[in-house]
């Protein structure tokens, strides 16, 4: 089976002042191409912290001292856990720094172009200062300049003819493919997006729309602009250049200029109402819930293999949630992209997810497909959390006693023992590990043998 | 009964909160080293006051002059700073004026602090008009750059020491207004105050049990912080000349004694001004260090 | 919210501050009596049946019988009028507004020239710091501007005159120009062609290249001595603000988006960072002035800060009187300045 | 009625836009009516900016209102003889009864006696314990201050209230540092019955707790209505939380009750077309089928909606629901400038004449007239035209006025919308 994601065994530490915080004790994880996997748990479970472990964010105070995070095979967090398995005594927060600081560098051409991030403050997590076309054409620019440049070079070669004629096809009904071997047969690839974006618009009428279309095509650009845009579309001159400070302004600004129109589609596609006026603004001039749209647009950006969304609802209302999770839902139809949905609410969860894994104590204590964890819950955690869930139909919800360990001084064995009422001798030695009880049901219970 | 077992109990977990405490302030090197210096000029201001005698020092409120040889001498064993002008011993003067020193600054910063917090605290717990006109007389005090105000209030109130200090705490306190009345409005927001006033609890109660007690430390921190920048400014005061009494053991006004003679006897400005640097240096490191120990994100 | 709105309220509320700022000023001046202000409007030179003459001249026109309030009334009217009075010190004796249209030039390029320091070597310096938190250069950063913070301002000039102007004996510290130079021109001596008053721009405006490099070295270490001063400060802010910054949720995004650190650091952060420095600049722009007294002291430097301390050593009233005033109305202008500019730049309006 | 509140308003203040005019007002809480029952728990739910939590703090005078009248334990006769005076307009009958009842009204003694018989237990346990005082002494405020026990008694009581809320008795030594968010929480529950009130606020009382803890929290607060008859109000965003906990659900929408009943009723057959969206919102498997998705935001409360607020955004709005010429402005320039931008000419202007039309310039009435028929059923707005005339060289459209719903009986609750308007009220 190929996975998109495979994290093996990670373990990560927090070095504190009250001692050393141990929050993720093993965690294995798989995630299938174009999987929802929803991760749950209570707060200090370490959900958080595995989704920052996975796209390599962790704190100055963080060491990995065990474990991989394999995207298509590469191992991207190695150099923490390399520093950590040095340095295992002491742990120096200046060095800490430097790795982190190294393992940002390696990590930027995977990061926004690969795996991204959503996360769960829509209010803080937008540069104040920056405008919103700004933020998201930024993401493009970096990955993708080719791409940018070829959607400009396409219009400045295309004629009116080629529009109207896809006009035509897309009124008579063409389907998107159709569009493609159109532009295709004529060489404008990059323009086809464009047309079919309009063209899906649902905040404009058809009038406007043809207009928009026509007008596409752009005036003749300049000789010096064209030579500079084909050498971004054949990645000729991005190393060396372009890396010039005062030489890559120029491209670099007709790039922007571009990635503002792409952004626009982004957004479009993300229902948000006046994308054209949207990327003008400042963060601070749209709601809670556009926030968090825009945010999900630059994640999904560069169409990447993987999307880690924490939290993505949990600061928004039941009603906007509404709205972000049945956009979700087509976005999970539209992108063939993994994501990991982090949520300490399961109800959330099981609207979108595939599979759940329920986090306890920094481990993954089950997994099963999002049916069966309500079903057929295995865990007695898994089924303790389920039924101190209030919805309409309860008259009865039952409280955990105990409170969450502390994961300076964790319990030993099973994390969950103390409070387990199936709790058994060894339950208070030797961890269990997570085994398949049932076909795609794994469960780290002793009650379902070792 | 159980109140006393419980009581055991309770001062074990404070006896932890407090090492703790005492832990986080230790791993600062800086700050220890910030508060042993901070002891060290205590302790001679203390020996200074009490028994002058045992650093060899008969006249600790005057200094004394030698007329006979009053050019600068160089640093040597019967004079470790060497001389000022006129004839002066500038290590006995250092530790007469640091006496003097810390006794103004603390009187310019308590006088200052209580004259200000109060206002602040009324300020803030009044509110409405009496905020508002507080808030446009500090502007006012904040609209004169403080050094150019504390010559034109010195003026008018005469160049002696005491005023100098009245002077500089005039100058101050709508500095602690001001910051009093933000931490106590932003203590005020808590719904802990909102919760006893449910409770019944009366308003000059509140004021009094809940909001003063949570709004006070940090304006005392600031405080203590700001005792080593008034010793700078109160220096510098005496340094460009306020002082007229030309006996009178201050670290600025030593430095100006030696300012003429800058191109051969440069010690004769350095070590004084070397003194003042050192302690507000100390108390600045002092303070990192207090501030690490009530914060709470730092702590962990 | 309207943006022009906000700069009416601004001004609106300027006109409480600069109200209390002169009735400050007069009741400083009035507080031992009422022969204080006389002495600030009599000119020293005059004396005999002239001064007598004056004097009742002055007690009408200042309504010094009556009410103190109508006096204050009387006084402003005067001040309005450009009438702020005499000055008598060493430096300077005669009307104040000429003392002001002498000195304050000089403040002027003074604090204008450690202001552009303080920034150029600031800035950089503290984002490096923050960038670089808990390396050796970061480490030297923070001890050599806790020090500098802890230095009295006088003694920072000391140090640099025992340095530079005895020890190595390159930069001159005492006035504007060298005393042997002032007979090679003669434009100066009898003040015939002196349109700025400061002789390191007027010398380049008659084209006579020794006397402004002179002029220039001369300058060189009282503004260098007050940028130092005030520096100190900037780069710890600067620094903090910086690493709070980079705490946010909004970096941690943007390096979620795969951004080089460069553009992190430089576009992300560097932004959001120095937006509220602008803020800052207000009160440097008081401590440039505090400051400005006690350096243009230590080097006789010919500006406004010089010339008050001598009125403070002289007991002249009329020259401390107008210097406070006059430092004031600068310092509420920068304010001013600085909040209007502020409301421009953030695009987060929060006023 | 332990609590009985009638037309209760409260505006805040704001900086506003002019400079000399006057400041805006934020309409947080805009004309409610809400009763709890001795030993009934009343639910209010809400989106945020709903002004749930201003109710809160008004029903105990927390807050001083703009406008209405909170009446405390007040007997149901009495509560309807009030009603009957003031729809009758006969105020001096009225104004008697609110000098016994109103709270607003009470001063000193009769106020902390009143502060004996209501409290209130937060949403951050974190902020509402004061981190310098111990649980002991926190718990013993309601008591000293009220006068409800002496000094002596005050402690036995605090021992039996800790164990009450299932904490161990060394904990009234503890600092609230020293306690996790669910026992912070037992120690706000603790003080809140601690003086055995009548009357109890919980604003949000779980919703910063894990879900294990929260229901920890709400099984204790259930517990102690039981014990204690002890009349709550609930106030929450969480529907789940007060289909659990409430007997009578109130549905709260920028500052206005759009519907009130038995909780039975509501959460399972909702008529409001806001509580519809709301329950169909909460995510879950069970109701996805029929989800309605609430187009926009919430309103912008200092210049909230004409007519019902919540028209803009309601699924089923029609034409008298509160659209003003500026809404059918927005939508006739989006008609004229963009999805017919064929059948117009580039010269059209849309204005707005008066209170109630509108003038398009340079256009065929009779295309506008056919327009807007196909576009009704998509943009509610254009239901309230009321007729198409010529106008010049162009058209004028005549707006419908508009009505403001009232509380109206429906199936066993009050819904305040048009759509449910009785016989007589009926449009």
């Amino acid at each position: 089976m190929e996975y998109t994601l495979n994290v093996l065994n990670i373990k990560e530490q927090f070095y504190t002042r009250r001692g050393i915080y141990k929050a993720l004790n093993g965690v294995d994880l798989q995630l299938k191409k174009g999987e929802i996997l929803g991760l749950a748990g209570e707060s200090g479970c370490g959900k958080t912290t595995l989704g920052l472990a996975i796209i390599g964010l962790v704190p100055r105070n963080a060491a990995i001292i065990e474990g991989e995070v394999l995207i298509n095979g590469r191992d991207l967090i190695a150099p923490l856990r390399e520093y950590a398995s040095r340095n295992s005594k002491k742990f120096n927060f200046r060095k800490s720094e430097n790795i982190i600081k190294k393992l940002n560098q390696q990590l930027a051409s995977i990061r926004g172009s690969m795996i991204s991030m959503v996360f769960q403050d829509p209010m803080t997590s937008l540069n104040p200062v920056l405008r919103i076309g700004f933020q998201i054409s930024e993401t493009l620019v970096t990955h993708q300049p080719e791409m940018l440049a070829k959607r400009k070079l396409a219009r400045s070669r295309v004629t009116d003819i080629d529009l109207r004629d896809m006009l035509e096809l897309l009124k008579n009904g063409a389907d998107e493919k159709a569009i493609r071997v159109f532009t295709e047969s004529k060489g404008l690839q990059g323009i086809e997006e464009q047309v079919l974006n309009i063209w899906s618009r649902s905040d404009l009428g058809e009038a406007k729309k043809e207009k928009m279309i026509v007008s596409l095509r752009s005036t003749k650009l300049g000789s010096f602009e064209r030579a500079i845009l084909n050498g971004v579309k054949d990645r000729r001159g991005m190393g060396g250049w372009m890396k010039i400070p005062g030489l890559s302004r120029l491209p670099k600004s007709i790039l922007f200029k571009e990635g503002y129109r792409k952004a626009v589609e982004l957004i479009s596609t993300l229902e948000v109402p006046n994308p054209e006026e949207v990327v003008k603004m400042y963060p601070h001039e749209l709601s809670g819930g556009m926030r968090q749209r825009i945010i999900i647009a630059i994640a999904l950006a560069n169409n990447p293999e993987l999307v880690i969304m924490d939290e993505p609802t949990s600061a928004l209302d039941v009603t906007v949630q509404a709205q972000i999770l049945e956009l979700m839902r087509h976005l999970k139809q539209r992108f063939n992209t993994s994501f990991i949905l982090i949520s300490h609410d399961l109800s959330v969860l099981s609207e979108v997810c595939d599979r759940i894994a329920i986090m306890y104590g920094g481990r993954i204590v089950e997994v099963a497909e999002t049916d069966m964890i309500f079903k057929k819950p295995l865990h007695p955690y898994t089924t303790m959390l389920i039924s101190a869930v209030p919805t309409f139909q309860t008259t009865e919800i039952k409280g955990i006693s105990g409170a969450v360990p502390d994961m300076r001084d964790p319990p030993d064995g099973c994390m969950f023992n103390p409070r387990c009422p199936y709790v058994m001798e060894k339950c208070k030695i030797v961890n269990p590990h997570l085994g398949e009880v049932e076909q795609d049901h794994s469960v780290a219970c002793y009650l379902y043998g070792d | 009964m159980s109140k006393k077992t419980s009581g055991g109990t309770v001062n074990t977990r404070r006896w932890d909160n407090i090492k703790l405490s005492f832990s986080v302030f230790f791993a600062n090197t800086a700050a220890v080293v910030g508060l042993i210096i901070v002891l060290v000029y205590l302790a001679d201001a203390f020996i200074m006051q009490i028994d002058p005698g045992l650093l060899g020092i008969t006249y600790a409120n005057t200094l004394v002059p030698n007329f006979l040889n009053p050019v600068p001498t160089a640093p040597s064993w019967q004079h470790p700073f060497g001389t000022t002008y006129p004839g002066v011993d500038l290590y006995t003067s250092t530790l007469k004026a640091i006496r003097i020193d810390l006794f103004y600054s603390f009187l310019v910063v308590g006088v200052g602090a209580v004259v200000g917090s109060v206002i602040g605290v009324i300020s803030a717990a009044i509110g409405g008009m009496m905020d508002e006109i507080v808030m446009r007389i500090t502007d006012i005090f904040f609209s004169i750059p403080y050094l150019i105000l504390a010559l034109a209030i010195g003026f008018i109130l005469g160049r002696t020491l005491m005023n100098m200090s009245l002077t500089l705490a005039l100058v101050w306190w709508p500095i602690y207004a001001r910051y009093t009345r933000s931490t106590t409005l932003s203590t005020k927001e808590f719904t802990f105050v909102e919760a006893a006033r449910a409770s019944g609890v009366s308003r000059i109660k509140i004021i009094f049990r809940h909001i003063l007690p949570n709004s006070l430390p940090p304006v005392f921190i600031q405080i203590s912080l700001d005792l080593g920048a008034i010793m700078v400014i109160f220096s510098t005061l005496a340094f460009i000349g306020f002082i007229t009494n030309a006996s009178v053991p201050e670290l600025g006004y030593l430095t100006s004694l030696g300012l003429n003679y800058v191109q051969i006897a440069p010690w004769a400005v350095i070590f004084p001004g070397v003194v003042i640097t050192i302690f507000a240096l100390a108390v600045n490191l002092l303070g990192d260090g207090l501030r690490d120990v009530i914060d709470p994100r730092r702590r962990s | 919210m309207n943006i022009w709105a906000y700069i009416i309220r601004r001004l609106l509320l300027l006109i409480p501050t600069l109200l209390g700022l002169t009735l400050l000023v007069f009741i400083l001046s009035h507080f031992s009596g009422n022969n204080i202000l006389l002495a600030t409007y009599l000119n020293p030179r005059l004396t005999g049946t002239a001064r007598q003459l004056l004097v009742q001249k002055l007690t009408a026109e200042f309504h010094l019988n009556q009410p103190i309030y109508v006096q204050y009334f009387y006084w402003l009217l005067q001040v309005l009028e450009g009438n702020w009075g005499f000055t008598n010190t060493p430096v300077f004796s005669g009307q104040v507004t000429a003392a002001i249209e002498l000195f304050l030039p000089n403040t002027v390029v003074l604090t204008v020239a450690a202001a552009i320091l303080i920034w150029i070597i600031g800035v950089p310096l503290g984002i490096y710091s923050a960038v670089s938190r808990d390396s050796a250069a970061d480490h030297i950063l923070r001890v050599g501007s806790f020090t500098l913070y802890a230095m009295p301002i006088y003694l920072i000039g000391i140090a640099l005159i025992i340095v530079l102007g005895v020890y190595f004996k390159v930069l001159p510290f005492s006035g504007v120009v060298s005393p042997t130079l002032v007979s090679s021109f003669s434009w100066y001596i009898n003040g015939i062609s002196y349109p700025t008053h400061v002789i390191l721009i007027d010398a380049l405006i008659h084209g006579a290249w020794g006397v402004a490099f002179d002029a220039f070295l001369h300058f060189i270490l009282p503004a260098l001595t007050l940028a130092l001063a005030i520096v100190a400060s900037i780069i710890r802010i600067l620094r903090s603000s910086m690493l709070e910054v980079l705490d946010q949720d909004y970096i941690r995004l943007a390096r979620s988006k795969g951004l080089p650190e460069r553009t992190v650091n430089n576009i992300h952060a560097q932004k959001n960072a120095l937006l509220p420095m602008i803020t800052l600049f207000g009160l440097t722009v008081a401590g440039l002035l505090g400051g400005a007294v006690v350096v243009e002291t230590i080097f006789s430097y010919p500006g406004i800060g010089y010339w008050t301390t001598q009125a403070f050593l002289n007991s002249d009233v009329g020259g401390i009187m107008a210097s406070t005033l006059l430092f004031g109305l600068i310092l509420v202008a920068a304010n001013l300045v600085v909040d209007v500019i502020y409301a421009f730049i953030d695009p987060r309006i929060r006023y | 009625m332990i609590i009985a509140a009638r037309k209760l308003v409260k505006h805040f203040e704001i900086k506003g836009n002019s400079v000399f005019g006057k400041p805006l007002r934020l309409k947080a809480v805009d004309g409610v009516d809400i009763q709890v029952k001795e030993g009934e728990i009343v639910g209010v739910v809400g989106e945020s900016g709903s002004g749930k939590s201003t109710l809160g703090r008004l029903l105990l005078r927390l807050l001083e209102p703009t406008d209405g009248v909170v009446l405390f334990n007040i007997s149901d006769d009495v509560l309807a003889k009030y009603d009957f005076y003031i729809e009758n307009g006969e105020l001096d009958r009225a104004a008697a009864i609110e000098k016994d009842y109103s709270i607003f009204l009470k001063k000193g003694k009769k106020l902390r006696e009143m502060r004996k018989d209501m409290n209130i237990i937060f949403q951050d346990p974190y902020s509402s314990l004061d981190p310098r005082l111990n649980v002991l002494d926190v718990i013993k405020e309601p008591i000293q201050a009220t006068g409800y026990m002496d000094s002596d008694a005050a402690f036995d009581r605090c021992m039996q209230l800790l164990d009450e809320v299932g904490l161990p008795k060394d904990f009234a030594y503890r600092y609230p540092h020293e306690l996790s968010g669910g026992q912070k929480q037992r120690v706000a529950i603790a003080r809140g019955i601690a003086t055995l009130p009548k009357f109890i606020v919980l604003d949000e009382p779980s919703s910063a707790l894990d879900v294990s803890v929260q229901a920890q929290i709400l099984t204790l607060l259930r517990g102690i209505r039981e014990k204690y008859n002890i009349g709550m109000l609930i106030i929450t965003h969480n529907i789940a939380v007060i289909s659990y906990m409430s007997d009578q659900v109130n549905v709260m929408y920028a500052g206005k009750i759009v519907e009130s009943g038995p909780k039975r009723d509501i959460i399972l057959n909702p008529v409001h077309p806001y509580t519809i969206a709301l329950i169909s919102a909460v995510p879950g498997k069970m109701i996805k089928s029929n989800r309605i998705i609430l187009k926009g935001d919430t309103p912008n409360l200092v210049d909230p909606p004409s007519g019902c607020v919540f028209h803009p955004r309601c699924p089923m709005a029609f034409d008298i629901c509160g659209w003003t010429t500026d809404e059918i402005m927005v939508d006739m320039i989006f008609l004229v400038y963009d999805k017919y931008a064929d059948k117009f000419s580039d010269e059209t202007v849309v204005s707005i004449s008066t209170n109630n039309s509108l003038i398009v310039s340079k256009a065929d009435e009779k295309k506008l007239v056919e327009i807007i028929n196909l576009e009704k059923g998509r943009m509610k707005s254009l239901m309230a035209i009321d007729r198409v005339e010529k106008y010049e060289n162009g058209a004028e459209l005549k707006i419908k006025q508009y009505q403001v719903p009232k509380m109206y009986k429906h199936d066993g609750r009050l819904v305040s919308c048009l759509l449910y308007a009785a016989g007589d009220q009926k449009p």
